[in-house]
């Protein structure tokens, strides 16, 4: 198991490899990775809005959250292993953002598993995004009602 | 003294990221800490208006309003998390 | 949207870069990969067991079938884009098998599209295992009851 | 004529993966296919023992045992799939 916040971007590929390399009693691993978008539905903008995107975060907390949400998947399901790799600093359209992977015999734990720390991680990590947009400058993001949602689903 | 943090639109409107506070006597739980900070200005005023979007752990956990705060402690306030 | 079938191995961060690259209305993708697992815990035999995996698979109605199930998530979930790659041939403990990922401006939708794949996938597309075990030879893998059930969720 | 394939356990049971058949006019569907494969040897009856695990593509679509079949058709039987 492992937690990584950074300012660089990852290698997927190597990522993903790494996490299942030498286990040969893995059936499956499954991953998110999330990215930043150019625009923002709920302000109504479209494509483009978005110019670049700032993310803080609460250096300390954010990886005893994040080992706390990877810890209770690992207790939830059965995984092999799994990562949470989460970036901060500034980052432009296209760009990754985060990535989540679980990997364990059973692809139902997997999916599970990697949905759950992404669903948590929405709601706990101390993570806020700063847009740069065109239309107004640079504003915080709101919360997401959907995210609460969807966090208190694994409760 | 107690280390304070602010966070994203916290730490914009309130204009500072951290700072060490010697807090009254008075003051023994993170609503208390908050009706304080309330009073130092209108940044911290306008920052805590509305508590359904604020956030608060200590020592780096999540707590209610009701959690104390004792000399020592590091307390985060920020707005609901928007990462990932 | 895209299906493959063949022989070869794949390159999973170039599929997936390749996957949401030039659409930065992309949220978030994700993805799923079946490896070669060296055990067959459905036989009761552990670790070592199962040296080398042989896909047979029925070439034309494969792809068809793998086509119809994209297009079936596709008409279910929003999805910027698809893909299915899936490895025929003998492959070795660890070895990659199979890639499904799913790209998406909400992340409920890439992961339910992806696992909605997978799911069907393991119950209509005509792919056999043949696994060289060290216990009794070659032997055909027998199809499992609790796939059908998880095919079946989506009905 | 039919163009017949066989897949995974049922190819090896029958012994070849791919045959063109002349069937009797009677035969008319897949149900009234396969018993007349049955017999044509202890392969095919083996292979076709247990309908339960068999599944049947005609023109690389999946049917029921109750779909017609017509000269020109290509029909595979195999076992329930394992990929993935």
């Amino acid at each position: 198991m492992s937690v990584r916040v950074q300012r660089d971007d990852f290698d997927i590929g190597a990522e993903l490899a790494a996490l299942s390399d030498g286990d040969t009693g893995i059936g499956g691993v499954c991953s998110f990775t999330g990215l930043v978008r150019d625009l923002h539905p709920q302000a109504g903008e479209g494509p483009g809005t978005v110019r670049a995107l700032t993310l803080e975060h609460y250096s300390g907390m954010t990886e005893r959250q994040l080992e706390a949400i990877e810890a209770e998947a690992r207790a939830r399901w059965p995984l092999s292993s799994s990562l949470i790799i989460h970036r901060y600093g500034r980052m432009e359209p296209g760009e990754r953002i985060v990535l989540v992977a679980c990997a364990s015999a059973h692809r139902e734990a997997a999916f599970e598993a990697c949905r759950f720390i992404m669903d948590w991680l929405k709601t706990k990590a101390p993570f806020w995004k700063l847009e740069d947009t065109s239309s107004d400058g640079a504003r915080w993001v709101d919360a997401r009602h959907s995210d609460d949602a969807a966090a208190r689903r694994w409760e | 003294m107690l280390k304070l943090l602010y966070f994203a639109w916290l730490r914009t409107k309130i204009g500072i990221a951290e700072e060490r506070v010697a807090v009254p006597e008075g003051v023994t739980d993170v609503a208390g800490l908050i009706d304080w900070l309330r009073g130092r200005g209108d940044g911290y005023a306008e920052a805590l208006a509305n508590l359904d979007v604020v956030k608060v752990a200590v020592n780096q956990e999540y707590v209610p309003f009701t959690h104390p705060v004792a000399a020592g402690d590091e307390v985060a306030l920020f707005p609901p998390v928007t990462g990932g």
